[in-house]
């Protein structure tokens, strides 16, 4: 069991770094959808068997879809990864890579002086999440549906707003 | 009730201004000077007075912060009341031709300042004044800043800045003494009666003291505070500078004498020599920088810094003589300073500049304007028979009790004040070169005003008793303060020359 | 499941974190950088799974979800602004955007 | 009898007020009438008050017209005080005063500001009889400044051209210099008795101060402003400059009236100078050293008017020489002669000058004895009174001097001074005399003998010869000088000294016509041309560094700080406007940089 967990962590890790390291924002896309699967394994591993099913749904699901539409959208074609190249040459990792390296060390650091002891440790059903939500938690369900009111609506005017403008151009 | 109305007029007038300005054209001004009028007859009707204040008008405000509305009207603020009324119907008067864009607005900002004057003059709750102080401060600067010559921004937040910074250190100062006044006696409170019986640690008193000493002696420009003077005085309109030098200047004067001097007799005490020999200092620099100036109105506003030299040296020596030589000088600088711009602001009307290089030989052309520059000239040069020659003569005759040798130094000002008057009627009036001709002499409304102003000078050169009497009772009431320092007044210490 | 231990689930988080960071850090172009906040945003959604679950509550499913709609929110607006920028600048490069200069 | 003193100054300065007032709408004649008039008017009373005075046997009186102000520990009041000084002062002023008035009325005939000279010369007028009748010290003070303003107005009266204005201001300035002094002096009375009062304070001094210093720096400040008003030897240098002014001004201010303000003031506070015996010999070594300086720059200066500006200087020397030694009647008297005398000649000079067509110049000038006769006389009468030949009023009152000197002091370095002084004198009043009307005539002159000219260099002839005659009631002002005996050898000294003068001068002017020639163009008649250098050393030593400092510190020095203040601020923004490029990954490094350190802080 164990030996799994630490095998979907390292394909999480690889993915996410082809996530970064690609030129093609496609293939960069599909790997990001490869390390939230693995994090959706993650989480079943780790008993949470409806934060894994969200994650596949609504992550994986929704928002990398939306993701990959506005890609297409934009269909900037080949011209777009020799200027990914251009722009990703060597030097211009050193500085951010050397200071997330640091920032990695500390937090490193910082996990590890911390004892963090694993008692009571209990997968966590579906059903008792249910209960909290709508138990302490339903103030937070409800800001949480007004935020994605708010996105809605952002985003349905910044659309209209894109539609006048291409009557305009077009 | 008689102190309310006089504040409330200026900043009714102010209010309604733009609205008059709708019905009528000039309407504004003529406002301007009925709200004027009917102060002076407040003047008037609060007149004579005994006891320690005439009229008192007190009322709480905010009484869990000690703060309360707390008028008083006595001889020295009635003196500079009329002062003020008489000045602000001069400067509405004067710019009648010359104002013409936002007449509304500039008369609005007129009254509003002398709103803020009538408020300082009055105020003897300290945070009261600290508001009056900052109320007739900004339409100040907006006079400045809207109908000034060319680099008015400059001159504008120049003179906003040094003032504003320095009434800062003042108002820590006020808060310094309400907290004290809360350490002695548990109540928070900014009355300046309660605050006169405090009894403060000679250290923090002196440091208090410098608090106010700082604010009031950027207003009255002693000299290393003084060089936001020139700047706002050349650019301002000649109402703007009128009201600046007549009256902004007195506000310091009078608030050494209301509050830094009673509030800490001792520490004044001390530190009298170094404010005499500033205020000397101010009187040599300002004579010797007023020589040196080529545009007419810098020169005229370096005289003032050297006049105002003359009022520190006065309240500094701490005796009954100076001190009413002292307010004798405000009220002579008031008038002579005043009628000098008024007329740079007419030969500024005529020929649109004020450079003394190309206005030269102005008898041939303009007389009767040329005989009020030299009397007026003549007057700030101190000539026996005006009204500064008095008040400088009351000055150096208190000072010289103090100490004489700082008297000796300050009475080289007479002739350095000789220098540059002499130098403005030479450049200015006499010599060749005339600019173009065709100007119009007086007009009746300029001869007017002139007029007045060198009747005034005349009649407190020849008759200072009342403006004398009228000071004398809250003077001598200001000295009765625990003044002397341990030395009394070195008498002549001639013996160790000779 | 007992046995796992916490802190390598935590450094693997950490680790997600930064590699989300030094993509936003290092990328020019406005979808990578969505991307690895994205990255960036579940790794922190994972800490609070784990918490949750070392815990034993509910709690940390709770924050998960709203981290969820927050990513959901955050990227639908996000996507709208790239397609504007993409349609006023016709490139992606975020440094194209200096109209805030000095 | 009281009221009428208060009449005779303020009946030139009501004429003066309507002059300068209503003055320019009159025509000449109003104008004349009433600038003579008044001080015609004042003269009359004048007249009745010496009079008077005289017959109620020299009781002093005073009259306290009405206080002036009274401020906290100083009390004032325009009180005016009448004695024996007061009338021969007031009788010189209004006297010599009225007629060169009438003088004037021909000489400025057709100037355009005809009214506004007569205007400031009734204001000088007053301002001079307020400051001789002053009985408060700020009265005398009033007087002394309106005086000094007044010369200032009238020596700068031709306005156009600038260097008119240069002479008047110089004047003014040094003047001022004086009173500053005469100020201070004034603070310590204020500051020992309380009050003003001449008469008072002196008596206060007699009493109070008999031992103590403080005598000495009151004489000493009185000395410093009567020596700036007078022209004497550290302020002299205005009064050869002021000769810029119309000539009838010359007469009247630098002649007979202002410059003896100074010999006044000091006889007027004679109880103080005797307190102090050390100044009273200062004053006795001032008036000598500037009379014989004055006396050798008259010898070699070209313009006429500078001449007698010097003479004026050299014998005010005198006056203030006999003040020194004590000989204050002498002074007084010497002063009365020389005003006739002096007046005299600036008026015959003025006529002299206006029939040449205004030239100045001696060397251009020269054998007016035939086509003039008149003004040959008028000028040999007052050469005469000048060298103090026998017979003529200079004579008495030079020699009262000289010998009361020598019975008070004995011949000291400052009689024998005094004694050259009076033989340089001779030289250069038979100079000038010869210069103008003998040798040929270089400009032909058209002589101007209109009678409101002539009648009044008539009188003033009379009184020049005469005046010596006229009675000084002053027996009771001065204390007594003792009559010590001066052996005869003195005597035929002293009287001998002019003719000696006079028969030097005309020995060198008909033999050594060479050596006069040499001497003339040599380095010292340069050095004494130019008054002894004074000039040129107040140039170096005080008008240069002051311009110098004035051009220097034009834009204010003390505004450095608040200069620096704005330089500084406006570096700090542009350096930090540089930090926001506007980049959105430059920010989001900032974040995380900022995460690391206070992450690093924190472990």
């Amino acid at each position: 069991m164990t030996t799994l967990f630490y095998l979907t962590m390292l394909i999480a890790l690889l993915a996410a770094l082809q996530v970064v390291r690609g030129l093609n924002a496609v293939h960069a896309l599909l790997h990001l959808i490869v390390a939230l699967l693995a994090l959706a394994l993650l989480f079943f591993l780790l008993g949470a068997p409806f934060a894994a099913a969200l994650e596949v749904i609504v992550y994986a699901g929704a928002i990398m879809v939306l993701m990959v539409f506005v890609i297409m959208m934009l269909n900037q074609g080949d011209a777009a990864v020799e200027q990914e190249r251009a722009w990703l040459d060597g030097a211009s990792w050193r500085g951010p890579g050397l200071l997330c390296a640091l920032l990695l060390l500390e937090l490193g650091y910082l996990l590890l002086a911390s004892d963090t002891g694993s008692a009571g440790w209990r997968p966590v059903a579906a059903a008792e999440v249910g209960r909290a939500l709508y138990g302490p938690y339903l103030l937070l369900v409800e800001l949480a549906s007004m935020l994605l009111l708010a996105a809605l609506v952002g985003a349905w005017h910044l659309a209209r707003a894109l539609k006048n403008r291409r009557g305009e151009e077009s | 009730m008689i102190l309310v109305w006089l504040l409330l007029l200026p900043l009714l007038a102010a209010l309604f201004a733009p609205q008059v300005e709708h019905w009528r054209a000039d309407g504004s001004r003529w406002l301007s000077l009925t709200a004027l009028g009917l102060q002076a007859l407040l003047l008037l009707a609060a007149a004579g007075g005994g006891g320690d204040w005439w009229l008192e008008s007190r009322a709480d405000w905010l009484p869990r912060l000690g703060i309360g509305w707390h008028l008083g009207l006595d001889g020295l603020s009635y003196l500079l009341l009329w002062l003020t009324v008489a000045l602000g119907a001069v400067s509405v008067l004067i710019s009648w031709r010359e104002i013409r864009q936002r007449v509304a607005f500039f008369h609005c900002n007129l009254m509003l300042s002398v709103a803020g004057i009538v408020g300082v003059f009055l105020a003897l709750d300290l945070f009261l004044f600290f508001v009056f102080w900052e109320l007739m401060l900004i339409p100040m600067v907006l006079l400045i800043a809207i109908w000034g010559h060319d680099n008015r921004r400059y001159a504008a937040t120049k003179f906003f800045i040094f003032t504003q910074a320095s009434s800062l250190l003042m108002l820590i100062a006020i808060l310094g003494l309400a907290f004290a006044h809360q350490s002695q006696t548990g109540t928070l409170s900014f009355d300046r009666d309660a605050l006169l019986r405090l009894e403060l640690a000679p250290g923090l008193a002196y440091w208090l003291m410098l608090g106010f000493f700082v604010a009031f002696a950027v207003k009255l420009p002693m000299v290393p505070l003084h060089t936001w003077l020139p700047d706002a005085h050349t650019e301002a309109p000649t109402a703007g500078s009128v009201l600046l030098a007549a009256i902004l200047l007195k506000t310091g004067a009078y608030g050494l004498l209301r509050f830094s001097l009673p509030l800490f007799p001792a520490a004044s005490a001390d530190f009298s020599p170094v404010a005499m020999a500033l205020g000397v200092a101010g009187i040599l620099y300002g004579a010797k920088l007023a020589f040196a100036q080529d545009d007419m109105k810098r020169l005229v506003a370096y005289t003032s810094v050297s006049h105002m030299g003359f009022v520190l040296l006065g309240i500094y020596a701490l005796n009954g003589m100076a001190l009413q030589g002292a307010v004798m000088q405000m009220l002579a600088h008031g008038f002579s300073t005043a009628a000098l711009f008024i007329v740079v602001g007419m030969l500024q009307e005529r020929w649109h500049t004020r450079d003394l290089r190309q206005l030269g030989g102005l008898w041939t052309q303009l007389p009767r304007l040329s005989g009020f520059t030299l009397l007026f000239a003549l007057a700030s040069l101190g000539l026996p028979g005006l009204a500064n020659f008095i008040a400088e003569f009351l000055i150096l005759a208190g000072a010289f009790q103090r100490s004489w040798p700082l008297t000796a130094v300050a009475a080289l000002g007479l002739v350095g004040a000789a220098l540059y008057a002499l130098l403005l009627v030479q450049r200015g009036l006499w010599g060749g070169g005339a600019p173009a001709p065709g100007r119009h002499d007086c007009s009746r409304r300029e001869w007017l005003v002139l007029g007045a102003l060198a009747l005034a000078l005349f009649w407190f050169g020849l008759h200072p008793q009342p403006v004398l009497d009228l000071v004398r009772e809250p003077l001598v009431q200001l000295l009765d303060a625990p003044h002397h320092a341990a030395e009394s007044p070195p008498r002549l210490p001639v013996g160790s020359w000779l | 499941m007992t046995e796992l231990p916490v802190e390598h689930g935590l450094l693997f988080a950490a680790a997600l974190f930064c590699i989300g960071l030094v993509g936003v850090l290092i990328r020019r172009n406005l979808i990578f950088i969505l991307m690895s906040l994205e990255l960036m945003l579940n790794a922190t959604a994972f800490v609070f799974v784990l918490g949750g679950a070392l815990h034993g509550n509910a709690d940390g499913q709770v924050m998960f979800l709203m981290i969820l709609t927050l990513a959901a929110a955050e990227i639908a607006v996000a996507l709208a602004l790239v397609v504007h920028l993409y349609r006023r600048y016709r490139s992606l490069d975020a440094d194209r955007l200096e109209a805030m200069k000095g | 009898m009281a009221a009428l003193l208060l009449w005779i100054p303020l009946m030139p300065l009501l004429s003066s007020l309507l002059l300068l007032l209503a003055g320019a709408r009159l025509g000449e004649r109003p104008v004349a009438l009433l600038g003579v008039g008044s001080v015609a008017l004042s003269a009359l009373f004048s007249l009745a008050a010496i009079l008077s005075f005289s017959a109620s046997d020299g009781v002093a009186w005073g009259i306290e017209t009405l206080p002036w102000f009274s401020a906290l520990g100083l009390e004032v009041g325009f009180s005016l005080h009448f004695d024996g000084l007061s009338a021969v002062m007031v009788g010189v002023i209004t006297g010599v005063g009225l007629l060169i008035h009438l003088y004037s009325v021909a000489y400025m005939a057709g100037d355009a500001d005809f009214a506004r000279f007569f205007a400031y010369l009734n204001l000088f007028v007053a301002m001079m009889l307020i400051l001789v009748l002053a009985g408060d010290f700020l009265l005398l003070y009033l007087g002394w400044e309106g005086v000094g303003l007044c010369s200032f107005l009238l020596i700068g009266f031709w306005y156009r051209q600038p260097e008119n204005g240069y002479a008047a201001r110089k004047a003014f300035v040094v003047t001022r210099i004086g009173d500053v002094a005469l100020a201070l002096g004034l603070l310590i009375l204020v500051q020992q008795f309380g009050m003003l009062n001449i008469q008072d304070s002196v008596d206060q001094a007699r009493q109070l101060w008999p031992g103590s210093d403080l005598a000495g720096w009151v004489a000493l400040l009185l000395l410093g402003g009567a020596v700036g008003k007078s022209a004497q030897l550290p302020l002299q240098t205005w009064l050869p400059d002021a000769m810029a002014g119309p000539t009838p001004v010359s007469a009247l201010i630098h002649a007979a009236t202002m410059v003896t303000a100074g010999v006044y003031l000091i006889a007027r506070t004679q109880g103080i100078f005797m307190l102090a015996p050390q100044v009273l010999q200062l004053v006795a070594l001032v008036g000598a050293m500037t009379l014989f300086l004055a006396a050798c720059s008259a010898l070699v200066q070209h313009d006429l008017k500078r001449i007698l500006a010097y003479s004026t200087i050299s014998q005010i020397g005198y006056m203030f020489f006999a003040l020194g030694t004590g000989a204050f009647s002498a002074a007084v008297f010497h002063l009365m002669t020389h005003a006739f005398f002096k007046a005299l000649l600036f008026l015959a000079a003025g006529q002299v000058i206006m029939s040449l067509h205004h030239e100045q110049d001696t060397r251009r000038m020269g054998g007016l004895l035939r086509p003039m006769p008149f003004s040959a006389l008028c000028f040999a009468i007052g050469c005469a009174a000048l060298a103090a030949l026998p017979l003529t009023s200079g004579f008495y009152s030079k020699d009262a001097i000289l010998l009361q000197a020598y019975a008070q002091g004995g011949a000291g370095f400052a009689w024998w001074l005094a004694l050259a002084g009076a033989l340089v004198t001779a030289l250069y009043s038979l100079r000038l005399f010869v210069r103008l009307f003998l040798g040929d005539c270089r400009t032909l002159p058209e002589p101007d003998n209109r009678p409101l000219l002539c009648w009044p260099l008539g009188i003033l002839c009379l009184l020049a010869l005469f005046g010596a005659l006229i009675p000084q009631p002053l027996h009771d002002v001065f204390s007594a000088a003792p009559q010590a005996h001066v052996p005869l050898p003195v005597h035929l000294l002293v009287l001998a000294m002019p003719v000696i003068g006079l028969v030097a001068g005309i020995w060198l002017l008909l033999r050594h016509r060479d050596w006069r020639q040499a001497f003339a163009t040599g380095a010292l008649a340069r050095w004494w041309r130019a008054g002894w250098g004074f000039d040129v050393l107040y140039d170096w030593l005080l008008v240069r560094p002051l311009l110098w400092l004035a051009r220097v510190n034009r834009r204010d020095l003390a505004d450095l700080p608040v200069q620096l203040l704005v330089w500084t601020s406006r570096i700090c923004h542009q350096g930090l406007s540089r930090l926001q490029s506007g980049r959105l990954r430059h920010y989001a490094v900032g974040i995380v940089g900022g995460a690391v350190l206070i992450l690093a802080v924190v472990l």
